[in-house]
């Protein structure tokens, strides 16, 4: 019936998209169906809950979801329902717990999900079969370099096979680590906006804005140092904007961390924690694999429809409503590096990213003013035409433009006309 | 050194006057000419180790002077700035040695912005020198009750 | 058009209901229409109003109604509506006035609804007539023991018919004054959440929880007293769960009054009020009569949709929206009883109930908890099977269950099925 | 699909309309396409932007708008919304700007609309033609005596043919300027109600109300003066309300003006400003026609659907959503007169209207009583059939009933079943 | 004449009393006996000349002595009155002289008017004589935090 | 005895922050060891006789030490507490003699509790005994701007 309102053939077109997309809250109602409620959303980190017992809450689309770690030390995906009468049965963001208890009549369930306790038993027969009052499990959940997806469809296809391109640049972020993996447990900042949650996905890989809308940082990196951020996310860059298909899509600086020799490396580190490091990659990795994994440094791109890894930080895009959006930066820690490089990169999420931080904050200026621009109707398309002209296809089937270039934009559009026209 | 708490109330209510204006110059002119500076507003919780979790603010001097030039620096900020009022007040001295005055406060600020009126709250210690010029601050850290909670943009000075 | 998109024999099944009753606009829409706007609800009692010119504002469903006494003593349920152009007439929720005077152009009423002020007369010709524009009335009122409800439906059963079973049980409340009335004129608590008012109906004969919600409160009754609660509320409780038909239901405490000589001598009266009391009591029953009212003591039921009685207290149900409620709460003077055991009566109410009460709350947590609970949509029931193997069929055509059973809120959605799917 | 909802004629009777034309968002959305996004909508004066580069932002409907003057002095129309990713470009309520630039990638366009800056040009190729990017316009707009409107439709009648009878109002009331216009550079009163906007405009003309609603305002204005206010709103008034056809209405003080000398002359004005005034008047229309535009005075009357004039203001109803709206008071001078005249005009706007003003909060706080009041449904109508005897058709096709009659609502509601049912 | 800042808060917080409670004639009383009053709260912003532009308030004593008779007689006030509650605090005395003090504060008022809770925000300058009868009101501006946004009644004392 | 306004805001400021930070213990600490209490909010007006009429709260000793009990014990609260932060200001002396002080003050309370931010306002009036070991109340009333509304939970001190 909602799918019967709105065509997508129409309301998406190849170099534009209808500002109802936004603000309609049939598609919103739609997009829960047909991606959040369907696609494998990321919901956290194995390493968010190390010890058995750990647990954190999230949310798949709207609906709240714990997942805990067992202490047989494997994960579940559990929603956060009483199978009684559907009071939450776990109110904490995070912790350690080995049973959640439902307050209003005591049900208890272990951190399987399994039904432990129920008082007053004798109110149940034998017909009552406790097992199938275990707390619902979200129908499939995967995991990929310690990353958690769920999904609330039982059916379609493998997560790796969905990650597709992007599974190699996971790899890239994370063959930074020394030892092979990333650890999230440095808290997590949360930042919300009055506006549709798919502008926080575009703009993720929207190399076009930077210069101009984060001018003021700009001003800050360049002040008293020769950056020349024109040849970074300007006309004169080498760096492309790229189409990985299913709706990932990627800034890649390659070129440029190359010559700089690879933005894992910022200046004014000590010459101590840079040998540490080098040392412990190319114990790992061997001297050759190491250098080019520290020259390319770390990818920036998303995964359709709601991860995005940017510098040292894994962002995540939680809907609210139609017109409101949450979005979480999770700075990530890479395990065996020297405290000295890890801190920076604590650093560099908060300096740089939530409600105070100096690049963060205007993009979300930017998504409020485009939603209030949306209320004028006269003309309701977005243009995404940019670069058309100058892209080409790459033989991984992904496709390249120049980095200011609307390549990006154009992947997630043809993919959420995809899923949403199905 | 003594000092009542008539004096630092005077000194915070500048403060917020200063923050509630937008004068970021003159405001980061009420923080200590030496030594080191903490501008510190925790996330997550009110006392999560700064060093080893994510803070909302958490600044020292460069970072400070960055902050101070960026709001100056940001065009669409002059377009439109949020306009600001708060309310200071539970000023508490809690401790007061030979080189440092440690105070507490409420503040409760509303902020309009876009047409949209939304409500900050929390509390704020102080930790104070007493230099020629007057008081000058030394570390502040601002404790917002919803520090866990998803914020919106908050780009003015709390 | 709405009945056709909820098939309510779907969503209320025998032994378990959807989550969707609780949070689909819809729903509550036709919940409006099918029992707000059609069955009995109780509004007011008339001791609220006890002089001619008395009167209190009140809402049926959302509508807003007066409830006023006029100079004869007669009550009229009138809507607050002014007939010219719909200004509210009446701006206060309790007072004492003879006419009602719109504030916009000076339209005067009665307290019978009549238009007895029109300014400027010369506008209307003989045309019209006054008798056209008094008020609207609510299409049908009766009271019962001095309890007002109105009907918004001008046909249906009679109240008495209505109430069926819930009767006795009012008489059983109101018996315990030595008058024979009770007196409502000692204010009203009043309590909101951000739930369906089902919750707060099904609560208030759920008892399921009260030792395991209500711990802390328990732990307050017990401490330094050799009271049992597992004997009251517990597996060991001779108390029963009874489903009254029509949608009414009673946790039947009498088992227990009886041992304990009945709730109304709470331990630590003065012996001379406990003699006043039953001395009046007997004066007005005789003596057996007057034991026996005594030990069985004030009942523990509600009446479908909004009212329940509990100790000694009236509460009343109103839906606000789909997901916000408002519950209050208003003490009951035993008319002809000593002063301490009314204000005894008094405190009680506000020391447990209410926003600060001891008890009160944790059922509003608990209601919050649920409709975040009913987020998660994997599993969508509410299992409402606890005793179903043991409860038995009355004679007086009611179901008799355990205490702790479901048997309560089964009769409930029954009824709510009956009606719904009319 | 909307109009198939509701049935105008039966919602809106000659002598009666129903409450639910002031409550249903699906009526309020449908006013939006038949009569925001049809009419002719006031937007500004040209006053208000006097110089190049002036403009100010506003409202047609719910979308928003740019009115700027360009270096030529034209006036534009423009939509508040960037042509590549819909930010709004322009932030401010009033300002000077030869370009606006959008924050986020920094298209830029002049005050005339066209697009004169895209960074980073390479993007587009020779396909990309600016003029199809230039920022949208309102289809139609145009002016009357400095009143500028304008039409999200481009078809329809002309201004001058949709104005009809409340032209020459309009001339009445800028005739009162020596030089023959109103200057509107005073600033504005902004004042919002939660309720429909139908009521702000059917108040305005609503001659029945004041000296009951208002009666704290006309003790003060009689107080220690012999001014007999039923002489003027009252019973025994001899002005006359009347329905000017298209739905605009006025209420008629000429009658009472020409006793008076016209409302131009408050009393306690000096001798000398009288004196300059007349003088200027004099010398512009002549002896005779002067002393009748003096006595005359200015006209009391609104324009369907938005602008409502009466004293010294200009009033503005800006809906926002069906139970919420704001009005504008936006006081005029006269060109010409003297500055006594024009300051005792300023303050007669902010002393007597806006949120702390000594008339227009009673009408305010009607309008939510009203919104309350349409709760009740028993009864949904509103009354409108004050002097329906007593009104007369005059040969301007206009209809005059006494001051205090509904001939107003009634033209207004005839007008507005008329564009509803279209 | 010097006065203590503790003093000029008792005052404000009396003010505040009665504006809460409104007590019209009470706080009317607080005005100067003579010379001329001013009670001006700026509209479209926070300084715009109340002789060229509106202002949500801009009351001389006539006027001033009609606001507090109108809000005296309105019938449908005493039928629905909003409920106040404000706390006002960063009192400072910005200037005194022989004859006025000067002094600024902020505050946040809660309203409660027909079951809806707004939330009125801003800074009040207030310049005052000593008379001798206590301190008295010459003049008094308050700065509306949403002065340049649509306003619902201000039926009250602000 | 004579008590400077300063030492009662001291009191009250000391007393919010107990408040704001759930520690019952400590707050049930400040009131008088001896003697009757009584901690009362009133409902359906500001003054209905407690006796004859439903309170929000009225406590005396045994009901007061009860409610601390049942906050402690309460299992819900330890997994979600309220967050709150509240301002005290317009503290006033409106009575003292040899052994007892009337103060007045206003509130504003800003409570977040499961991701809703919930404004409280309102007055008190506390009366005061000075014991050895400092100020002591005797009686505290609090005066709610909606205490005729429907209120949330109040699962808190206040
Ligand atoms: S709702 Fe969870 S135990 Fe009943
Ligand atoms: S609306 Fe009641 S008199 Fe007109
Ligand atoms: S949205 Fe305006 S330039 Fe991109
Ligand atoms: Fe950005
Ligand atoms: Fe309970
Ligand atoms: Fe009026």
């Amino acid at each position: 019936m909602l799918s019967g309102r709105n065509d997508y053939r129409e309301l998406v077109q190849d170099d534009r998209v209808s500002g109802r997309l936004y603000y309609d809250a049939a598609v919103f109602d739609e997009e829960l169906e047909k991606i959040w409620y369907r696609d494998w959303i990321y919901v956290a980190h194995e390493s968010e809950i190390p010890e058995p017992g750990d647990y954190v809450t999230r949310f798949i689309g709207l609906q709240p979801v714990i997942v805990s770690r067992d202490e047989d030390r494997n994960i579940h995906l559990l929603l956060n329902r009483c199978m009684h009468r559907g009071n939450t049965v776990c109110q904490s963001e995070r912790g350690n717990a080995h049973a959640f208890r439902c307050a209003y009549h005591g049900w208890t369930y272990n951190n399987r999900g399994a039904l432990v306790g129920v008082p007053y038993a004798a109110g149940y027969d034998g017909s009552f079969a406790r097992e199938e009052y275990a707390l619902a499990r979200v129908p499939r959940s995967a995991s990929y370099r310690g990353l958690i997806f769920g999904s609330m469809s039982a059916s379609g296809p493998g997560l790796e096979q969905r990650l597709g391109n992007a599974a190699r640049l996971i790899d890239q972020f994370i063959d930074l680590a020394p030892a092979g993996e990333v650890i999230l447990r440095s808290g997590v900042l949360k930042h919300s906006f009055r506006g549709n949650w798919k502008m926080a996905l575009e703009n993720s890989v929207d190399g076009y804005h930077p210069n101009i809308l984060h001018h003021a940082a700009m001003m800050l990196i360049t002040k008293g140092r020769k950056v020349d951020m024109e040849a970074v996310f300007g006309e004169h860059t080498d760096a492309l904007a790229r189409d990985l298909g299913g709706g990932s899509a990627q800034l890649d600086l390659t070129p440029i961390n190359r010559e700089r020799g690879g933005r894992v490396v910022p200046h004014g580190w000590s010459a101590m924690a840079w040998e540490q490091y080098l040392d412990a990659m190319q114990r790992r990795w061997g001297v050759d694999r190491a250098r080019e994994i520290i020259q390319v440094g770390g990818p920036h791109f998303c995964i359709f429809p709601n991860i995005i890894f940017i510098l040292n930080q894994f962002r995540v895009i939680q809907p609210v409503s139609v017109e409101e959006t949450v979005v979480y930066y999770y700075p990530t820690m890479l395990k065996g590096a020297p405290d000295e490089m890890n801190q920076r990169r604590l650093a560099e999420t908060y300096l740089i990213h939530g409600p105070a931080g100096r690049v963060a904050p205007d993009d979300f200026e930017a998504y409020e003013r485009n939603q209030e621009g949306f209320r004028a109707r006269a003309n309701e398309w977005l243009v995404l035409r940019r670069g058309l002209h100058r892209e080409r296809r790459e033989s991984a089937g992904t496709i390249a433009g120049h980095e200011t270039d609307e390549t990006t934009q154009r992947g997630i559009w043809r993919h959420y006309r995809e899923v949403m026209q199905a | 050194m003594s000092v009542e708490r008539s004096a630092i109330e005077r000194f915070l209510y500048r403060e917020a006057h200063l923050m509630d204006n937008h004068r970021y110059a003159d405001w980061f002119a009420l923080w200590a000419e030496e030594g080191p500076l903490t501008y510190w507003v925790p996330c997550n919780g009110d006392d999560l180790d700064p060093k080893a979790n994510v803070s909302i603010i958490y600044d020292t001097r460069t970072q400070l002077r960055n902050r101070v030039a960026r709001l100056n620096e940001t065009l669409w900020l002059r377009e439109r700035a949020p306009r600001l009022s708060r309310v200071v007040s539970n000023v508490e001295i809690e401790d007061q040695n030979a080189d440092e005055i440690t105070a507490s406060s409420n503040f409760v600020l509303v902020q309009l912005h876009r047409h949209v009126q939304h409500l900050w709250a929390g509390s704020s210690v102080h930790k104070l020198i007493s230099a020629p010029s007057g008081l000058r601050i030394r570390s502040k850290k601002v404790v917002l009750i919803n520090n866990d909670e998803p914020l919106p943009n908050l780009m003015f000075l709390i």
